[in-house]
This record gives C-alpha cells, structure tokens and sequence, in this order.
C-alpha cells in the first residue's frame, strides 16, 4: 500500500516541478526582459498586412469528423488494453469476442473510408 | 476507509447536479453536452468508489464505469454530429433558438 | 529509493523524491539543450555544413545562447488575443511532457514511480498536450496560428490512434502495463527484444511517434513556408521557448519510451555483454533512437497533408489492428 | 323453433344489410334506400316469429344461446390449490370469462318489438335524408345492433359492448346528418355518453371482479385429484345468483375467510347501486344530466331523434331496472324515496319548460324528459303495478314520441321549421296529419283510451301506495302535460296559417304507413294493455321476489 | 460461465440482426450509388423476418425443457426468457411495420441516406433486445444506450431539415440526461449490493439493514426519473412532442412503440427482480416496496392526466400522437405499478396485450397521419378534414384505429385498456381506475376531433389523398389486426399464457 501511495507521490511531484518550471522561467523572465508595448507590436500578425477580421471563425467541419473518429478508436483502447493484459488467462473464447468487437470498428472505419471523411480537401 | 466512501460520493453527487445544472440552463448547446458529460463521470466517480470502498466492494463498478466511459464516448460523438449539422443549418448553437416547433 | 517507496510516506522522503525530480528536471534541460545543438550539428553534417560553431567551444554553448536570448526577449501578447488562454497555452502543452517521464525505468534500480499502468498512464498523460497546442492556436486570434492549432490537433489525434495500438502488441507479450515488467520480459538478449516478434508494431509505432512529435516529414503544423510558424507564430519569449521545451521533452521521453517497449530496456543484447552496467546499455539505445530521430528529419521530405491523413487513418491503423490480432492468434498458437 | 337461433337473427340480421350495402356504389341512391329498409324490416319480422313462439307464463328467461367468447386465462401461480367442501382441489384453471349470450325474457321482449317497430319506421322516415345514403343506411344499421344488442344481452361484458356500439353510430349520424349545429350537439352526446359508459364500466368491471368470481368443480375422473375451475363471469346471471347467495364468496365476511379479495361490502354495494343509478341515469335522463338530450333532439336528423327519444332513452330504464334493481334490490328500496323525488322534479321540470319553449322540438324534448319522471315514480313505487306502468311508459312514451317525431319529420320537410310562432293553421293544409298529430298529443297527456294513460295509470297506482303525497305532487305534472301539449299542437294546427305553411300538401302514402302503424299501436295498447302487461307479469314477478316483499 | 457453441443458437436472434445490420451496410457502401436503395430495405426485412423465427424457434425449444426453466447466458447477464421472447417478437412485428412506412416514405420525407435509414432499425431492435433480455445491470444499460443512440440518429435522418435537428438535439439531450439519471441509479444499486447482476442484486437488497433503506429510495427514484423520460411519461415528458414532430414520421412510430416498449421491459425487470418486496420495517409498517409502487402508480396516475389535457389544445397531428403517447404512458405503467398480490399475477400479460394494441394503433395511426401530410403538405390536424370524400376506406380504417385509441369496443385498445383496469380494480386500486377511465373519457374530445374532421368537416383541402402502397398496407394491417384482437383477445393472451409461467420465466435463476 505505502509504494502505491508513494508511486503517485511521486507522479505529484513531477506535476509539482512542470509547473513550477514554467511558472519559474517566465517570472525571471519578466525581470529580465524589456517591456515596452506598442500599438504595432500587440497587432495580429498577417505576413505584414494589416490584420482582417477575427480569427475566431468556423473552421471546416472536417475537423469535427476527426474529432469523431478519434473518440470512437480511443475508446477502442480502453477495451483493448484490459485484454491484452489478461489475455493469458482469457484466451482463445476473449480473442474471438475481440475480433468481433474490432471487426465491428473496421465496419465503421471503412464507413467513414467510403463516406469520404478521410479525404482531405485543403485547409 | 468508510470516510473515503463518502467524500467520493458527495463529489459525485455535486459534480452531477452541476452537470445537471448545466444541462438544463445554459445556452450554449455545447457548454449543455459538456454538462451531460459530467453527470456521466459524476456516476463513474460514483462507481468507482463504491468498487473500491462500497459495503461489497468488487471490481464490477469499474468494470461498469469502463462501459460507461465508451457510451458516453459514443453520445457525445453523436449529440456533436447532431450538433454541428443544427448549426449547419441554423447558423446558432444557442438552446433558446431551438423553439421552431410548439408554435 | 527503491527501499524508500517500500516505506510509508514521511516528509524527509518526500523531500528526497523531490530532490531526485529536480535532478532529472535538470537532466532532462540539459537534454534538451544539448539535443538542440546535436541535431543541428547532425543536420549539418548531413548536409556537408558545419552547424553551429561560434559560441562556445565547437559551438557547445549555441543552444544556451538561444536561450538566453529567448530569455531577455521582449514578450508580446496581441491585443485580439485571449489573454487567459494565451499564457496557459505553453504551460498546458509543456506540463504532461514532463508529467510522462514520471513513469519511465531507466533500470531496475534507477527508475521513478513504478506504475502497474504505466503505459496507460504515459498515453494518457500524453494526449494533453493536444489541448495545449490547440489552445495556443486558438488564443492567438491568428489565422495562421489556427490553422496551425487546429492542424496540429487533427494530426496528432490522427496518429495517437495507430501509436496506442501499435502497442498492445506489447502488451499482449508481456501481459502487463509496468513498464518495468515489460523490460523485464525482454531479458535474454537480442532476439527477446520486442521489436523483432513485434517488427510491424515497431515500425507502426516509430512512423506514428514520429508524426505525434510534429517532426518533419510531419511537421505540418509548423510548416514555415505554409503556415509561417504554425500554431506559436504568436508567442515569443520563453512563452514560445517552452513549446518548444515540450517538443524536446517529448523527444526524450518517445525515445526511452521505445528503448524501454522495443528495446529490451536496460538489458544486453548478448548474454556475454551483460557486465556492462544496465544505464549505459540504456543510455545507448536511447541515443541511437535520438540519432535516427534527427536522421529521419535531415533525410525526409515534408509530406502533403492531405497524405498524411490518409498514411495515419487508411495505412497505419488497419495495420496495427492487424499486427495485434497477428500477435494474438500466434500467441495462441505457440501455447 | 327453440333450438333456432332466433336472438341472434334479430340482433345480427342488420349486419346482412351493411355487407350488401358495402358492395353498392354510392350513387345508386334508390337501391340503397330499399335495401336499408329491407335490411331493417328483418328484425321486425324476427321479433314478430319470436313473439308468436314466445312462452309468456314462463318465468326466467328463453331463447338462451350461451357461447363462450372471450376467455383470459390468467396466472394460476397464485393459487395453485383451492380447499373445496373440505377437500383440496387443484385449480386446473383460472380466466376471465365473457360470454356471447343472449336470452330474451317478459322484460326485454316488449322493448324489443319497440325497438325493431320504431327503427324500422325510423329508416323509412330516413327518406328525407338527402346525402350520403350509404353511410347513413351502414351506421342506421350498426346502430340497430347495438339496441337489439343491449336489450338482448345476458353478459355484462356483451351488453357493455352494445351499449358503446349503439353510442358512436348515433354520435356520427348526429354529427354528419344533423342540423347547423350538429357538431356541437354530437360532441355533446359522446362527452355525456362516454361519461355514463365509463361510469357503468366501473360498475360492471367491479362486479364481475368481485360478484362474477366462481369456484366449479369439474366431475371427479378416477383417482385423480378434484379438479377446479375458477372463473370470473360476467353472466348476469352468476351475478345475481352469487349476490343472492349467502355462501357465495362476495357475501362472505373477510374475518371467517381468511383474506377474501371478493367479499362485498354494504357500502360496496352502495357504491355500485349509485354507480349503475348515475350510468344510467344520464342516459334516462334524471335531471340534472339532462341538458344533452336537449340539443340531440334540436339538431339530429329527425330519423334519428325517431330512435334516440323512442329507443335509446329506454336504454337507460331497462339498464337500471335489470342491474340497478335487479341486482341491488335492497339498496334500491332504500333509495326509493330519493328516486321517486329525483322522478317528480324530472316530470315537473320537464312540463314547466316544455310549457314555455317556442320550438316544437324543444317542447317534445321537454315533454321526453317529464315522461321519464314517470318511469322513475314507477320503479320507485317497488311494486308489480308500479313496475308494469314502467315498463308500459317506456313503451308507449317510444311510440308516442316515434309517431311525433315522425310528423314533425314530415312538417319540417314541408315548412323548413319548427318554430311554434312561423306554423299554424295545419289543419287546413294537412288534415291528416294534424289529426294524427293531435292523436299522439292526447296520448302523450294520458288520454284514457290510448297507450300514455295505461302506463301513467299504473305507475300512479304503484306510488300511491307506497308515497303518497309525492304520487300527489306528481300527479301536477299530469295536468301541466296537457297544458303543455295541447298549446303546442293548438298552435299548430289552428290559428292563422303563416306563410310557411301555405299550400302544404299532406302526407304521401310511404309517409302515412308508419303514421298509421304506430298509431294503431298506440291506440292497441290503450284500449288492450293486457297483451303486453301478460308478457312481462313472470318477469316482474321475479324481479320483485329478489326485493322479498 | 462461458458462452458455448450450443448456446449460439440461442443468440440467433440477436446474431442475426448484428449480422445483418453489419452486411447490409457494408452492401450499401459497397453498392454504386446510383442503384435503388429499396431493396436493402426488403433485406431488412428479410433480416426481421429471420430473427424472428429464431426467436420461435427459441420459444419452441424452452417449452420442451421439463421442468422449464430459462436458460442463462454469461454469467448471468443475459437471460433467454419468455418474458424477453414475448418482448421480442412483439419489437420485431412493430419494427417490420415501421420499416415498411419508411420504405412508403423515402422519397417524400427528404431523406438523403437511405441506406442507413433502413438498416440503422436494426441496432436499434438489437438494443431493445439487450433490454428485454438482460439480467445484468451492465448490460441492461449498454442495450439502453445502443437503442437510444441509433435512434437519436434516426430522428436526425432528415438532414436538411430543422425540425429533424433541432428534435435530434433535444432528444440526445433529454436522452443523456435520462441515462445519467438511470446509471445514477444503479449506481446506487450496485453500491449497496455490490453487484451488477439482477439476481444477486434482490438477494442482497432484501438482507439490508436499515442504515440503507434511504439510498434503496434514492436509487429507486433516481431511475424512475430516468426512465420516467424514456417511456415519456409526465412529468418527465417535455422533450416528446418536439422529438416526435421533428423526426421522420417513421421514426416517431419507432420511438413512440419500440423505445417505449423495450423501456417498459427493462422497467419491469428492474423493479420486479430488485425492488419487490425491498425494505421490511417490521409487521405493521409498510414496506419500502409498497411506497416506491406507489410511486410508480402516482406517476401513471400524472401521465395519464397531462397526457389527456394537454392532447386537447394540439393542432399538429402528430404532437397530437405525442401527447396520447404520453396517456398511453401512464396507462402502460399501471399493470406495472399494480403488485402482484392477492389473485393478481397477470401483470406481464396485460402489460404485453396493451403494448400490442397501442403498437398496432399507434403505428397505424401514424402512417395515416404520414399518408394526410403527403397529400395535404402539412401535419396540421385540419389536413383531415373531408378524408372521407377523398378516401373513404382509409376513413374508414382511421376512424377503426381512434376508436381503439379512444378505448372503445371493439377493438384492441378497448380490450387492452379493460384488461389492465381489470387488474388495477383486482387489487383494490380504485383511485387509479377512476382516473384512467376518466381520463379516457377526456380522450375523447381530441381523438373524436381527428373523426369529426374526417367525417363531418367539408373538403377544404382538395388534393386528393396519395396513393402509396407501403403506407396503405401498413394502415390496414393495423387496422384489421385492432378489429381481430378486440374481438378475439384470447388469441393473444391465452397464447402468452401459455407459454409465459411468471415464476418460471421471471424469477427463477440458475
């Protein structure tokens, strides 16, 4: 139990100093570094034009259908990695129910294949 | 280890009735999936916990609580979908432009 | 300290943990710093130049000078963007690359938390940075910044997929997520290393590692000629140091990472050769996969977009389903 | 002839017609008609046959055809032993059972000769209906089945059934056929019927959940153990016969056996008497559920208001006087007081008004809902005489109001209203059927002679015996009846003639059959009331030893 | 434990939608597009339609097992059942009739993927199954969501049209919420016991002490929320008439007779299998099982009468069918709410008979109403108007099917809702019998309205009505099967009895 809690310790611990580091740098970073803001500095960059518009726009959906994609195969993992550690055990009955299950996620990959979410058109 | 059942459970409970909250207030149609979501993990917290620490504690919670994660996974992909082509089409996620019917 | 994570938890031993963090935060700069300067000298070399030779001797203190240069440079934050997010941005996509090497072994003595899923817990950790780097992009206010951001996020959730798979083929062979277990399971030389029975995972996993890292040939997101500079083009100062710390950091941790799942670890590759101590076989493997990663970068050219997606999504991925329902049956078979 | 199944003929027989019909196109309006009429004519002759091989000095009923129609067979976990007679039996099974079964006896037969004589001349007055003759003809004849079906059924279950088969016909014939405001008065009837329906279907559902249980033991095979059946029925019948007995199961106590889910209360008892008094109630109408009634006989198609107030009114009676009394006949001694009250404010009220209405339909209205009063003094009176004026008032008050309706039919084909102040001077322009027109009116009053007064008569002597004063309070409205009537008809037929009536022409001969039919019933049972009164006598017998008095 | 080869067969049913579901999608990639998509729809029903007999086939072989007992799947998680074999047959037949009002509908209801509009009723049939047939709190919830999820996709299927997406969001909204309510609660449920499985989970639940008897009350009503929206029953019904208008009518059929059905099933296992007899506080007290019945007959009692008023102020058809599905919610859950006490046992079976009736009616109403808005271009009830000039049979069969709504003889819902108040007045609940009969009565304004536009109305509309083959098939099947079993309900249920024993099929566990 004391190396269970101490394991995390430590995984606290190095959360501590990421964010110590930044925090750290970026205050002596400030006393260090001059500071003399302008109206032309604090402009958008635009490859030197004058900025137009906002950038906060709708971008493609096509991003979304990635963001989907993403999510479903993720997930896969989550049963994935359970069974590949207990496969030992489980063997060849679990290693049919798995193919099964990811035989139903290639159905969908090819959907989305055929459905033309992978076709990347510009942007 | 009784006082741990508890303290999980009360952050179960106030994370699902801030999603629950949400899911029924805001305005914005993502902020209110967003919402859902957390009442989902709110039960997983729930679960989890009680796997753990519950009176008969067994893996089964978590067992439950993967489940939930990958139904929760495939709503969320689906309520997006559904999302985006309501924006598509009405150029609005907000929730209090949705009152095309009842009229 | 291996006895001390035995022991229940005092202050001194917290404190001797942190000491130990510190040192590898300080390696890990060092790392970075010196990583930098290689694979500007590597790249050079490559291409019949010098790389970088003024500062220092052999120009050894170049990497140091940019950073203190990126330390006293003035820090702009445009006006249009979102303050909040813009200064979290960086600390977002640097904290997890750090927070991943929390878990790796460098050998059986000399590791740090030693996590029953730490292969779990590094992917997770990992997917973070995405936020970051989308964060950044979306903070700026910058079209170039976004399409960079938003680029960046589709690629590496792209290829997050075929890299987590590629994995399990591991996983299946050692039958744990510890990644001290798996190290331990490729004891017994060469051929017990896990990237010749998983050759396919291996090479699924360097092509997708490669891709996660936003290394040329896919480095799209910050394509210069395309995008300006991607996501940061922003930031400056050690706001932008610290993406870029990230990356580095990312570098190192990708590299033990494959050292530790494809490599054999800390082990030998000749039963014979076992009397070199574990740390320098580690040390070895870890800088021959550095080297191959800047080699790849001086050789390759940059691939167009609408390939990669296709490369992570039509290629990488089916294979790596494949390579683990491979692994399955043939452990199935073999038993 | 017994083992014909004559019950069925009557009440199915219109179905004939209907599938006939279907294959008709609809503009063939002349075939349509005939075979609507045909198809309600046969009825009328079924009942004649049956009437002619009827056994009247038979007690109990005759005609009996009992088929098993639905039965639900419900868990038998829950009981899986049954004690007998000190004996266990194992139930071998345990449903709901509702019956296809139909039983005429002296009650029902009178209102089943009212009821194919008055529907019968109600589809040839449907001559003047000028749309959709088909429809009209499918739903006149649906309708048809369902009365004979309520006045014949010996299955709650069943007679539930044909009272809402004899519901949602009138409300369409209303509906499509009736005048301006024929929605409305559709609406109307349904909201009020459903109500009353729904009210019985409590009533009838409690009843056979708690009265129709019955235990029978199938004759014992062997050495096999005694087998069981356990049945909930909704026979009249076992009903009545389990209410009566006092070792059936609803009659027993919960404290001498153990948890019986279907003992009966008095205030059970109660509840259901006044259940079945509202049900029916509002289809009499008792007073203060009235107020549809009123608006169907404005608005409905004079054909139909021929059957709705010469028919389905009597629905009602017939339902209270068979389950109300025949089932709670104590409850009903008791309430008798409050029933014959609830009957003098009806016939009162309904005098009072019918003298002020300026529309003819309206005063008939008015003058129905007097007539009922009368056969709610006479079920009150407990008594042979006064059950017999009863069921006389509801027959002759259907004649009666058929033959009115049927002339005032014929009038408003001719004048295109009923407003008392636009008609007059008739009898110049239509002495025949002025003259019937009075004939009936003098029948309605209670003319001795004609068939009103019998029932009257009766149902006076009835109550005069057991409640004095109100039989006397009552007997005003007698005298306001004649009042109201004779304005009416006065107006009428004397005075002035207004423009409407101008160059009338008197009735055809199709019209004056049915006149002359129900007026020649009408004056047959004035002057020999005994044809019918033989009829019912075993009946009303029976139903009085049920009151033990 | 483990699943053997002979325990396949079965898991025919469920296999073969999963199989066909899987083939037909990939036929429809795979197939040019320019090719008519109508036959994947003959597919799915051929794919039903074998389900289905190996459904049968399935309930033929548990009646020659002596003495007959259920047979039990991984663990028990998944009981093959002739409670779940009842369910399932009557999801196949209603999913049958509303693929062919999708196929009666494609060109008219604008939907652009066909393909998936017909095949994706399949994982949806499959989810209801899971929910019939599960005795596993994991697996009851997983068939939940496969179920909720295709359909919100389904009411989306429409996807130029605002209406479909904005009721597509509403419905994955109400939906999401619904399930975080309902796992709440099992939650709970698995926290006290400890187990996810059906069975355990009465056992432990009985033996609680009284330090639980509050959370018994949390989970309970926790899920009865949850389920509350998922049967649509007020004061949890918001979402329905908005889902319901905006979606394909079709799919509105779907969600208004499977979702509902396969809710009610999961309900009935749910509160039967755990909550029956929960929470003994001593011999005079009563026990925690009767309040939470209660509850569930409070609920039916409130669905009933806001389902009834508020039908009576709709102009939109099928906001209209929203509403009386909200009614039909309520009258739905009486025989669930009604204990089995006393004689009374036949809760299944009256809860089965009038989920066939209300299935029938409602899918047959539906297509008339889909049939009026391809003539007339709108769902106002107004459309209806003089139908029986332009059509009389469909009239006709329109008026058979509101009378059967309305609860009137003789037809299925008559007998449907007259055999559930049978029940309630079995077991003495007379208040609740009261109020369902009265409001039937107020049902009669409104679905009354629907005949008096078809019959007493001109012709203010003067399209003719469409011709459409599908949808008139479907209207009068429906139409008949109502007229047959009112007339004849012991078809129906004397077959259920027959071969559903309650104690043997629902309660035994190996």
């Amino acid at each position: 139990m004391e190396a269970y809690v101490n394991h995390y310790v430590i995984v606290t611990i190095f959360l501590t100093l990421g964010i110590l580091l930044p925090i750290a740098a970026l205050t002596v970073g400030r006393l260090l570094r001059p500071n003399r803001p302008t109206e032309e500095k604090q402009t958008t960059y635009e490859s030197g034009n004058e900025p137009v518009g906002t950038a906060e726009i709708r971008f493609n959906a096509r991003y979304y259908l990635y963001a989907l994609m993403f999510v479903i195969f993720d997930v896969e993992t989550v049963f994935l990695y359970p069974w590949a550690v207990a496969y030992d055990w489980l063997g060849l009955f679990a290693l049919i129910e798995m193919l099964i299950f990811v035989a139903l996620l290639v159905v969908g990959l090819i959907y989305a294949w055929k459905k033309k979410v992978f076709q990347w058109n510009s942007i | 280890m009784e006082q741990m059942l508890g303290s999980y459970l009360t952050l179960g409970a106030i994370l699902f009735c801030i999603g629950l909250y949400g899911a029924l207030s805001k305005k914005n149609a993502v902020i209110v999936l967003l919402s859902i979501e957390l009442m989902l993990n709110a039960v997983n917290i729930n679960f989890v916990a009680f796997a753990k620490y519950g009176p008969n504690a067994n893996l089964s919670g978590q067992i439950f609580s993967l489940f939930n994660m990958t139904i929760a996974a495939a709503e969320a992909a689906v309520g997006l979908a559904i999302l985006i082509l309501l924006y598509r089409n009405k150029g609005t996620t907000d929730v209090v432009d949705m009152n095309m019917m009842k009229k | 300290m291996n006895e001390m994570l035995q022991e229940s938890l005092t202050w001194t031993n917290a404190g001797i943990f942190f000491m130990f963090a510190t040192i590898l935060l300080f390696v890990v700069l060092g790392f970075v710093t010196y990583a930098i300067y290689f694979e500007r000298k590597v790249i050079g070399w490559m291409q019949l130049r010098i790389g970088p030779n003024r500062v220092g001797p052999l120009g050894l203190l170049q990497s140091v000078a940019d950073v203190l240069k990126l330390l006293i440079k003035e820090d702009t934050i445009p006006h249009k963007a979102d303050r909040t997010l813009f200064i979290l941005a960086p600390v977002i996509s640097f904290v997890p690359s750090f927070l991943v090497l929390a878990t790796i072994p460098y050998t059986d003595s000399i590791h740090f938390a030693e996590l029953n899923v730490g292969l779990l817990y590094y992917v997770a950790i990992s997917g973070i940075t995405t936020i970051g780097i989308m964060m950044g992009g979306w903070a700026s206010n910058n079209k170039y910044a976004l399409l960079g951001g938003m680029r960046s996020a589709a690629q590496m959730i792209s290829y997050e997929i075929p890299l987590v798979m590629s994995v399990v083929g591991v996983i299946l062979l050692s039958g744990s997520l510890n990644l001290t277990t798996i190290v331990e399971g490729q004891s017994g030389g060469l051929w017990n290393w896990n990237f010749l029975p998983q050759i396919i995972g291996f090479v699924v996993f360097i092509i997708a590692a490669v891709a996660e890292l936003n290394r040329t040939p896919f480095d799209l997101p910050e394509a210069e000629s395309e995008l300006v500079a991607g996501y940061h083009v922003e930031y400056s100062g050690f706001r932008f140091a610290f993406f870029m710390l990230g990356e580095y950091v990312y570098v190192y941790a990708i590299a033990a990472l494959t050292t530790v799942l494809f490599l054999g670890g800390w082990h030998a590759p000749f039963e014979f050769l076992s009397f070199i101590p574990g740390i320098l076989w580690f040390l070895l493997k870890f800088s021959m996969v550095v080297f191959s990663l800047f080699w790849i970068r001086a050789t390759m050219p940059r691939i167009r977009v609408d390939h990669l997606m296709g490369l992570g999504w039509k290629v990488l991925l089916p294979v790596a389903l494949a390579n683990i329902f491979l692994t399955a049956i043939l452990i199935e078979l073999l038993n | 002839m017994d083992n014909l199944p004559l019950l069925s003929w009557i009440t199915l027989s219109p179905l004939l017609g209907i599938l006939i019909l279907l294959f008709i196109p609809k503009d063939k309006g002349k075939w349509i008609k005939t075979i609507g009429m045909a198809a309600a004519f046969l009825p009328l002759l079924f009942t004649l046959i049956l009437w002619t091989s009827y056994a009247p000095e038979q007690a109990g009923f005759q005609y009996e055809e009992k088929r098993t129609w639905i039965e639900v067979p419900l868990n038998r976990e829950a009981v899986p032993q049954i004690f007998i007679e000190g004996e266990m039996a194992n139930v071998s099974s345990f449903a709901y059972e509702f019956d296809y079964h139909l039983a005429v006896d002296g009650l029902s037969l009178p209102l089943v000769f009212l009821t194919a004589l008055v529907s019968f001349m109600a589809a040839f007055a449907a001559m003047y209906i000028k749309k959709r003759w088909k429809s009209f003809y499918i739903l006149f004849l649906l309708l048809q089945v369902g009365m004979f079906g309520v006045f014949l059924a010996k299955d709650l279950f069943l007679f539930f059934i044909f009272f809402e088969m004899a519901i949602i016909p009138t409300f369409f014939l209303i509906g499509i056929w009736g005048f301006m405001d024929r929605e409305k008065a559709a609406n109307k009837f349904l909201i009020y019927n459903g109500v009353g329906s729904a009210i019985l279907l409590i009533a009838i559902l409690l009843l056979v959940n708690t009265a129709g249980f019955s235990v029978e033991t199938l004759p014992k095979t062997g050495d096999e153990p005694l087998q069981a059946e356990m049945v909930y029925h909704a026979d009249m019948s076992v009903i009545a016969s389990n209410l009566t007995n006092p070792d059936a199961y609803v009659n027993q106590d919960p404290e001498s056996l153990s948890q019986n889910p279907f003992y009966m209360s008095e205030s059970m008892k109660w509840t259901l008497f006044l259940l079945l008094l509202i049900g029916f109630g509002i289809k009499l109408p008792i007073f203060p559920f009235h107020t549809w009634m009123l608006k169907v006989h404005t608005e409905a198609p004079f054909a139909v208001v021929m059957i709705h107030s010469g028919i389905l009114l009597k629905m009602g009676a017939y339902g209270l006087m068979r389950f109300g009394y025949g089932f709670f006949p104590e409850q009903a001694q008791d309430a008798a007081m409050v029933i014959a009250i609830l009957g003098v404010i009806n016939i009162l009220y309904g005098a009072l008004l019918a003298m002020v209405q300026k529309e003819l339909r309206l005063v008939l209205a008015y003058s129905s809902i007097s007539h009922m009063g009368i056969v709610l003094l006479g079920l009150a009176a407990m008594n042979a005489a006064g059950y017999e004026g009863a069921v006389l008032q509801l027959i002759s008050h259907g004649l009666i109001s058929a033959l009115l309706f049927l002339i005032v039919g014929s009038f408003y084909q001719r004048t295109q209203t009923t407003e008392l102040s636009q008609l007059g001077g008739m009898a110049k322009s239509a002495p025949f059927m002025s003259g019937l027109l009075l004939l009936a009116g003098l029948a309605s009053l209670g003319l001795p002679g004609l068939s009103g007064f019998v029932g009257e008569l009766l149902a006076f002597i009835g109550l005069f015996g057991e409640m004095r004063v109100l039989a006397i309070i009552a007997a005003l409205g007698i005298v306001l009846a004649a009042v109201y009537v004779l304005r009416a008809i006065m107006a009428i037929t004397y005075g002035p003639t207004s423009s409407a009536t101008e160059g009338m022409k008197d009735a055809r001969f199709a019209e004056a059959l049915p006149m002359i039919i129900l007026a020649g019933m009408i004056i047959l049972i004035g002057i020999y009331p005994y044809w019918l009164i033989h009829v019912m006598e075993p009946a009303i017998q029976t139903m009085l030893s049920g009151i033990g008095g | 434990m483990r699943l053997q080869a002979s325990d396949l067969t079965y898991l025919g049913p469920e296999l073969t939608l999963i199989i066909a579901a899987v083939l037909i999608s990939l036929i429809d990639l795979l197939m040019p597009g320019r090719m008519s998509r109508k036959w994947l729809g003959w597919l799915t029903l051929g794919a039903l339609f074998v389900s289905g007999i190996f459904t049968v086939m399935s309930i033929l072989s548990l009646g020659g097992n002596e003495p007959k007992e259920a047979i039990i799947l991984l663990g028990q998680s998944y009981r093959i059942d002739d409670f779940a074999h009842l369910f399932k047959l009557l999801f196949l037949s209603g999913t049958v009739l509303i693929v062919l009002m999708s196929m009666g509908s494609i060109r008219q209801e604008g939907i652009r993927h066909e393909g998936e509009y017909y095949y994706l009723y399949l994982p949806a049939v499959l989810g209801a199954f899971v929910m019939a047939s599960s005795g596993d709190l994991i697996t009851l919830f997983v068939g939940l969501e496969l179920l909720s999820i295709t359909s919100y996709i389904l009411v989306a299927m429409k996807k130029s049209d605002k209406r479909s997406n904005e009721a597509a969001f509403k419905y994955v909204v109400m939906g999401g919420i619904a399930s975080a309510f309902i796992l709440y609660g099992m939650s709970f449920l698995y926290g006290m016991t400890g187990s996810t499985s059906l069975a355990e989970l009465s056992v432990h639940l009985q033996k609680l002490d009284e330090s639980f008897h509050a959370m018994i009350y949390l989970s309970f009503f926790l899920m009865l929320a949850g389920f509350g929206v998922k049967i649509a029953a007020a004061p949890f019904h918001a979402w329905s008439p908005d889902v319901y208008q905006g979606a394909p009518t079709p799919v509105t059929a779907f969600l208004a007779v499977i979702s509902k059905g396969a809710a009610f099933a999961m309900l009935f296992r749910i509160v039967y299998n755990a909550y029956l007899g929960v929470g003994y506080r001593g011999v005079e007290e009563p026990m925690i099982s009767d309040d939470l019945f209660l509850s569930l007959l409070i609920l039916a009692a409130v669905a009933m009468i806001v389902g009834n008023t508020m039908a009576l102020r709709q102009h939109n058809s099928k906001r209209l069918m929203a509403y009386s599905g909200i009614a039909n919610a309520g009258y739905l859950l009486v025989p669930l709410a009604v204990q089995f006490q006393g004689l009374h046992y036949s809760g299944v079976s009256e809860l089965i008979y009038y989920l066939v009736a209300y299935g029938l009616m409602n899918i047959g109403m539906l297509a008339v109403i889909m049939l009026m808005s391809q003539s007339v271009g709108h769902g106002e009830l107004r459309g209806f108007s003089g139908l029986y000039y332009r059509a009389p049979w469909t009239a006709v069969a329109t008026l058979v099917l509101i009378l059967s709504l309305a609860g009137l003889p003789i037809t299925a819902g008559f007998f449907g809702k007259l055999y559930i108040l049978l029940g309630a007045l079995h077991t003495k609940t007379y208040w609740l019998a009261v109020i369902m009969i009265v409001t039937s009565v107020i049902s009669y304004f409104y679905y009354f309205g629907i005949a008096r536009q078809m019959f007493m109305r001109s012709n203010s509309e003067r399209q003719d009505v469409a011709r459409n083959g599908y949808l008139q098939t479907v209207i009068w099947f429906c139409a008949a099967a109502t007229v047959l079993l009112g007339l004849f309900p012991q078809w129906i249920i004397g077959w259920i009895s027959d071969i559903f024993q309650l104690s043997f099929d629902f309660f035994t566990n190996r």
